[in-house]
């Protein structure tokens, strides 16, 4: 029963990969009954783990030894609880809606069958990553997430950009991957096992040091996967993919895979203050730098993208609170997960009206000609920026809730970046939707197909609704109790004193972009006279032209990165490594000269190294 | 000094000196000379180290029937083909002087650093088969037996291998006399093929005649050294001859 | 006389087997060197069969006297084939494939 | 004195030997038609008659002198031959990987639907390249069916190397299964001149590395009296004869390790993996590494295990070596022979890290991943050689643009290999990975299996990219096309397909194989 939720959409990429030219005339609905009944399984099984009381809601499914060596065992097997369910649904969920979008936002493309077999596969392998019972299996669903994201992201392979971007993200994801081995080589040294079960009950039995260490490799990798400092970089360039991808990956189900590998691993986390801490930091140092990019983004797209760092920011600093709170960073990711896909499939629907023009500068009064995209944005915009009763406020404001518990600094960090998002978000909205036309001469906006739209309708509804529905109707602190673990954080400030400051914060920051940007009129080419940070922005403008220059020279792509806040260190550190890593190479070819002779000298000289080793070794 | 040191030190620096006049000699035969000469001293050297047996097998198979083959094959090269001993790699000679030394230096200081146990000699050893020969027979049927008789496949390999490499069948059947008496007479080549070029400037068969307007005549050749592009052409040998 | 002498010249006979073929370009002179290198193991396992009094080493020295001469003919056939498509000896000539 | 020949022991040894005699005379006797499919039958019929023999061996009731392993070891566990060859559990899996992969790399140079012109090998490899006799071999059919013999032989040294019990018996098989090797390099169809350089520079290279190692052997015989594994092990314990022992396990490794394809002593690799057919470049990087690393781990394992706190250090820098460099120049290539060259290059560090755990486990983990890295390559070179234009084999990346599109099963089968290459999870490369580093922490080699991990990461880059290549990118106009071969080619590439993915989902059988199949016996 839940390996048919996996099955349905790998027997759907495989028809499609295989099927080849005969399937593309109905690959995309088959692609999307795959996913749709996946979901409707998913409900089911919910319901039914609904009805069952509280003990017997965790059901496992063991398919068969994967390997078995003495005491070490892989089973493989899945695992449906109360944590995994949740994924569950908001996978098979918000990715059935935007298969349905992307029947229309993909309709002229010549690759449509190929694209729907990715979305396919990515479901699978996401499903498989929530559904593992053990690391192993958990790795296997992480790296096949990482190849669908891979193959979405330089989906439009023409680009010179979009390749380079797969690139990027591949090679930055290896470095998290190789966090993800070694923890869990790690594991399996230390506790014999890597079942999840095993490994929480074995946790104690580690010593102190070695906990830390597992803590701190899967902190690396979650950095990797979730786009979490400083792994960042490729996300922004991830936004190459189209922008359903952007929806439904990098917005609303893989990147998040690492905070519930963060959460799935709490008992490694409950046992290390310094690996806890570790996150914290890195989820504190995201979501203002994550929120910092967005308020300097004129393309669309990255702009959403630098919002998503920040909120998986938010997660990421909620999970490493430890048990007070596990619960809110999920319940954030869910909330996260269907309005970011809404403000995602929004901005789709912009860029299909506008010529695909990612550029806010050349939009513009858009709610005049695209209702129903104004609607649903502009729900999700309220969502984000946290103005209730709309999802997102639940969930950010535990979060800054239980911040302020633990610490003033990080309280303040998340209340900052609680204002910095409702400056960027109403940036965004009053570019895009607002103020007057700055359209290009041959552009004609038009709301778009109602495939398209109705996933935007039900996602907003999600926007608006969903947050009180889990908390209330769900009761979503004591649904995943069982799994994570629960604690109410002890406080000096109570909910009263802090809404208050917080919706204070947030409108403030939402009333100084209006001011700035939807008051004022906006400049379709950015000044020149402002800030390096603008001038850095413009170039994005520009963006075949750099494009093709990046690709000639890769190591230079990545100074057109946007602001002075993103961290040209870390990006350059990556292409840096690439370079470096083919010039290393370059150089060490030229010992392979082709004679025989030199071969012969470099055999020698190994002799001599050998000999030299052996008997210092005897020393 | 016993008579064994005086052996030792006689043959052992010829032996070094063949390997060295090896290493410098320009010319390949000279090389081969130099190395039949240590390898000579090293079968001296066999007899002094009681193993009377190995230092004839090393006169028969080394000096007798492996260098010869060399000599052979030098001789299909170009018996005069010099060598230049001008370094071509950019650093090669500096790493092969600086590593040999660093090498031999750590094995000879390696060796000599251990203390040396009397050598005990053969004799007891001998004795137990009941003679020296014997004794080696036994061992070669007996405890070594299987690397023996795997050593036969080796030499198939070896004969099989040379074989591949070096015999050409025919690809036509054999053209009868009449055939050929037909050719000569009937055919372009009333007089016979040219000589190869071995008398005019090079001594190997694959180098071709030189026609009287300077360019060289494939006939004059082999039918196996007729390659494309193989053939020498006038100028190379020109200035292989300078 | 120390018995290891014998050791030692090998291992010098050895060196200059080694130098050999990492200096000298004609491929048959290459060969040359490493024959001398097996002569060296050679000399060393005669000299180590007499120090310990084991007959071991002899039957060795003449097995690779045997295994020497079989190589021998394969390298040899090897180089006369090369010799013969480009017509060269020299190993360095042999150096399409590279990096 | 009893000489004693332990047939039933030494049967699949000699079986190949006496079928390569059988097929010399087949060439001697027999009309040229017919000697193709009687030379095929013989080495197919004796690799499966010796397989057979191994397996009856590897089951058979205890005999001579067990070494007990939880009390479940079956199978033969003797010295044979007066001692010569050691048959024991890793002995037996060892010969078991080489016939398998000798079968499936047969069946690869059996092929003749893939070249217009025949096999892959030269019509006649004594006429000139480009010579009329050439032409007139080709265009009459001619086949150099010596192959085959050679084939055998070469087969049958590679069977005895792992198992031979002294080092002049490894002396002997390590040139039996060398010669055919060197010879078979030089008779490639096309590019024939490549094909030569790679004959002279392994050939060169090889023997230059066998005198060392035949020098090694000489020092440990002078300081323990013995060439035999057992004896010698004894002997070091209390040997005070270091400044023998230390020079003479450093050679022997030299001799080894070039066989294996470790850092520094590589080079030969990518030159000769790319101027071989590529048959048997198919057969070299899996045969010869499997073989190679049976008789390391047997000298390092029986013969130094007790030095093996002296000889650590140094399998630490040429293991970290491999897998740097290898990852790292395998990068920047365009051929992709040399690319799959190099990252032979680097699996060989993989693998080393299994010989440096020096226990159990990292024995078994070791013989698994031989298992697994073989039939991996045989698959990948094997689809290599599909893949031509009109000049032959088209192995530049450029080429490979695009034959996704062209042929996708293919291209995704070789995708499949890539990923094993690269350690993914539910391909065979991934377990092996997997058993090796897990051994090698458990050995306290923890650093090694960071660098290992850092390695693989690079090198996915690269198998990836090739990935990319193909599936993402538009088919030149006039590119190569991957030509459809026969049954046997087709059976090659599905068994190696069917393993690499075997042992990925389903590992357990072969995983208890390889940990059943015990110690070393001395």
């Amino acid at each position: 029963m839940i390996a048919a939720l996996i099955g349905l959409p790998l027997v759907g990429a495989t028809v499609l990969l295989l099927g080849g030219r005969r399937t593309n005339a109905w690959g995309h609905f088959l692609a999307v009954a795959m996913s749709a009944g996946s979901f409707l399984l998913g409900a089911f099984l919910f319901i039914q783990m609904v009805g069952k009381s509280e003990e017997e809601r965790e059901v496992g499914q063991h398919l068969f030894d994967w390997i078995a060596v003495g005491a070490f065992q892989i089973p493989f097997g899945l695992h449906l609880d109360q944590l995994s369910i949740v994924f569950v649904l908001l996978i098979t969920g918000v990715g059935t809606l935007i298969h349905i979008y992307s029947i229309g936002y993909m309709e002229h493309d010549p690759n449509r069958r190929r694209f729907f077999a990715y979305l396919n596969l990515f479901v699978a392998a996401m499903l498989l990553l929530v559904l593992a019972d053990n690391y192993f299996l958990l790795y296997v669903g992480w790296e096949g997430v990482g190849l669908a994201s891979y193959l979405l992201i330089s989906f439009y392979q023409q680009k010179p950009s979009a390749a380079t971007a797969g690139k990027k993200a591949f090679i930055v994801n290896r470095v998290g991957d190789v966090g993800l081995s070694l923890a869990i080589i790690l594991m399996f040294v230390t506790f014999g096992t890597v079942t999840f079960e095993g490994v929480n009950a074995a946790a104690e039995s580690g010593s102190p040091s070695t906990i830390t260490w597992i803590g701190l490799a899967l902190l690396l990798a979650a950095c990797g996967k979730s786009a979490q400092f400083p792994l960042q970089s490729w996300l922004l360039d991830a936004m190459e993919g189209p922008t359903p991808v952007s929806a439904l990956i990098h917005a609303a189900t893989m990147v998040t895979a690492g905070v519930y590998l963060i959460v799935r691993a709490h008992a490694i986390f409950d046992l290390s203050e310094t690996a806890r801490t570790a996150v914290v930091i890195v989820g504190a140092i995201t979501l203002l730098l994550g929120a910092f990019i967005g308020t300097a983004k004129d393309d669309i797209k990255k702009g959403l993208a630098g919002s998503t760092m920040s909120q998986i920011g938010y997660m990421v600093l909620a999970a490493g609170l430890g048990p007070v709170g596990y619960v809110f960073a999920i319940f954030h990711l869910l909330t996260h997960g269907m309005f970011k896909a809404g403000l995602f499939l929004g901005a789709g629907s912009v860029m299909h009206g506008m010529h695909d023009d990612v550029n806010m500068r050349h939009y513009g009064a858009l709610r005049i000609m695209m209702k129903i995209t104004y609607a649903t944005f502009g729900l999700g915009f309220l969502a984000i920026i946290g103005v209730p009763p709309f999802a997102g406020f639940w969930s950010k404001d535990e979060i800054i809730y239980v911040a302020f518990s633990q610490s003033l600094i990080i309280g303040l960090a998340t209340l900052l970046g609680a204002g910095v998002t409702a400056f960027y978000m109403t940036r965004m909205m009053a570019m895009t939707f607002f103020g007057e036309a700055r359209w290009e001469d041959d552009v004609h906006p038009h709301e778009s197909p109602a495939v398209m739209t109705i996933p935007m309708i039900v996602l907003a509804l999600g926007s608006v609704f969903g947050g009180m529905a889990m908390l209330f109707v769900g009761d979503i602190e004591h649904w995943l109790e069982p799994v994570t673990g629960f604690a109410k954080p002890e406080h000096s400030v109570s909910h009263s004193v802090l809404i208050p400051i917080t919706l204070a914060v947030v409108l403030g920051g939402a009333l100084f972009a209006w001011l700035r940007y939807g008051r004022r009129p906006v400049p379709v080419v950015a000044p020149t006279d402002v800030r390096f940070l603008t001038r850095a922005a413009r170039a994005d403008a520009y963006g075949d032209a750099l494009n093709e220059a990046a690709f000639m020279r890769p190591g230079q792509y990545l100074t057109r990165s946007l602001t002075w806040f993103d961290s040209k260190a870390i990006d350059g550190l990556v292409s840096g490594l690439a370079a470096s890593i083919g010039g290393l190479s370059a150089r060490a070819q030229r010992l392979q000269n082709g004679y025989a002779r030199s071969y012969a000298v470099t055999m020698l000289g190994g002799a001599v190294l050998i000999a030299l080793i052996l008997l210092l070794v005897r020393l | 000094m016993n008579g064994e040191s005086v052996v030792f030190w006689v043959s052992g620096t010829f032996a070094v000196v063949g390997a060295l006049g090896m290493v410098v000699s320009k010319k390949a035969v000279h090389s081969a000379l130099w190395v039949a000469f240590a390898m000579i001293n090293i079968a001296v050297l066999y007899f002094t180290l009681e193993a009377p047996f190995l230092g004839t097998t090393q006169i028969i198979v080394y000096t007798g029937a492996v260098m010869m083959l060399f000599l052979f094959v030098l001789m299909i090269v170009g018996v005069d083909s010099s060598d230049s001993l001008l370094e071509t790699i950019k650093g090669q000679r500096l790493l092969a002087a600086l590593f040999a030394l660093t090498f031999g230096g750590v094995v000879v200081a390696s060796i000599a650093s251990t203390l040396a146990s009397p050598s005990a000699g053969l004799a007891i050893a001998n004795a137990g088969y009941g003679g020296h020969l014997k004794a080696i027979a036994y061992l070669v049927f007996g405890q070594y037996l299987f690397a023996f008789e795997v050593l036969s496949a080796l030499l198939i390999t070896a004969a099989l291998g040379a074989m591949v490499l070096a015999h050409n069948e025919r690809w036509a059947p054999r053209k009868t006399q009449d055939q050929l008496q037909r050719e000569r007479t009937m055919g372009n080549h009333v007089t016979p093929l040219p000589a190869p070029g071995v008398m005019a400037r090079n001594n190997s068969v694959d180098t071709p005649a030189l026609l009287p307007d300077g360019s060289t005549s494939i006939d004059s050749l082999p039918n196996a050294f007729r390659g494309e592009g193989k053939v020498a052409k006038p100028n190379s040998i020109e200035e292989a001859g300078k | 006389m120390n018995p290891n002498n014998y050791l030692i010249l090998a291992a010098i006979l050895f060196t200059i087997g080694v130098y050999g073929v990492l200096v000298r370009r004609n491929a048959i002179i290459v060969f040359m060197s490493v024959e001398l290198m097996l002569n060296a193991a050679n000399l060393a396992f005669v000299a180590a069969a007499r120090n310990t009094g084991t007959l071991d080493g002899l039957v060795v020295a003449f097995f690779v006297m045997v295994v020497a001469a079989a190589e021998v003919v394969v390298g040899l056939a090897i180089i006369v084939t090369i010799f013969r498509t480009r017509r060269s000896a020299s190993i360095d000539e042999a150096s399409l494939m590279k990096y | 004195m009893k000489v004693s020949v332990e047939y039933q022991a030494l049967a699949p040894i000699i079986i190949l030997l006496a079928s390569g005699v059988l097929s010399v005379l087949v060439e001697a006797f027999i009309p040229r038609t017919l000697r193709r499919p009687i030379q095929l039958m013989l080495v197919l019929a004796s690799i499966v008659l010796a397989f057979a023999y191994v397996v009856i061996n590897a089951t058979a009731p205890l005999a001579g002198d067990p070494v007990t392993n939880g009390g479940q070891v079956k199978g033969l566990r003797q010295l044979a031959a007066s001692g010569a060859v050691a048959i024991d559990g890793p002995g037996m899996v060892l010969q078991g990987i080489i016939l398998l992969v000798s079968f499936v790399a047969a069946l690869l140079l059996a092929e003749r639907q893939i070249d217009p012109q025949g096999d892959a090998f030269a019509s006649r490899s004594s006429t000139l390249p480009g010579s009329e006799d050439e032409r007139q071999f080709t265009a009459q059919g001619w086949l150099q069916t010596e192959i085959w013999p050679l084939y055998l032989f070469c087969v049958g040294g590679m069977l005895l190397f792992p198992v031979s019990n002294d080092f002049l018996t490894m002396f002997v098989a390590l040139e039996v299964f060398s010669l055919p090797l060197y010879l078979m390099a030089s008779m490639a169809r096309r590019r024939r001149l490549l094909s030569h350089e790679a004959a002279l520079k392994y050939f060169i290279l090889g023997a230059f590395s066998s005198a060392f190692f035949l020098f090694g052997a000489a020092l440990i015989y002078a300081a323990t009296t013995s060439i035999s594994f057992s004896t010698v092990a004894v002997a070091m314990e209390n040997s005070s004869q270091d400044g023998l022992i230390i020079p003479g396990i450093g050679m022997i490794a030299v001799g080894l390790l070039f066989k294996v394809g470790a850092v520094p002593f590589h080079q030969w690799v990518p030159d000769v993996y790319q101027g071989s057919p590529t048959p048997l470049t198919a057969f070299m990087s899996a045969a010869t590494k499997v073989a190679a690393f049976g008789a390391l781990l047997r000298v390092f394992y029986v013969a130094f295990g007790g030095m093996r706190w002296d000889w650590r250090p140094m399998m630490w820098v040429i293991a970290i070596l491999s897998m740097v460099i290898g990852s790292l120049l395998a990068v920047t290539q365009t051929d992709m022979k040399r690319m799959l060259a190099f990252s032979s290059v680097a699996h060989t560090g993989f693998i080393l890290l299994g010989v440096i755990s020096t226990s159990a486990a990292g024995l078994s983990s070791t013989l698994f991943y031989l298992l697994a890295y073989g039939f991996t390559s045989v698959g990948v070179f094997a689809i290599v050689g599909l893949v031509r234009d009109a000049s032959g084999e088209a192995t530049h990346l450029s080429q490979w643009a695009g034959l996704g599109k062209k042929s996708p099963w293919m291209a995704s089968i070789f995708a499949l290999f890539l990923l094993a290459l690269a350690g993914i999870p539910l391909t065979s490369g991934f377990t092996g990975k997997f058993a090796v580093f897990t051994a090698a922490i458990d050995g306290g080699a923890t650093p090694l299996v960071i660098v290992a991990v850092v390695a693989s990461a690079i090198a996915a880059f690269f198998y990836a990219r090739v990935i990319v290549l193909m599936f993402f990118t538009e088919p030149p106009v006039d590119g190569p096309s991957v030509v459809v071969p026969s049954a046997f080619t087709t059976v090659a590439i599905g068994t190696s397909a069917a393993f690499t993915l075997l042992l990925g989902i389903a590992p357990q059988p072969v995983l208890d194989l390889v940990i059943n199949a015990g110690l070393f016996i001395r």
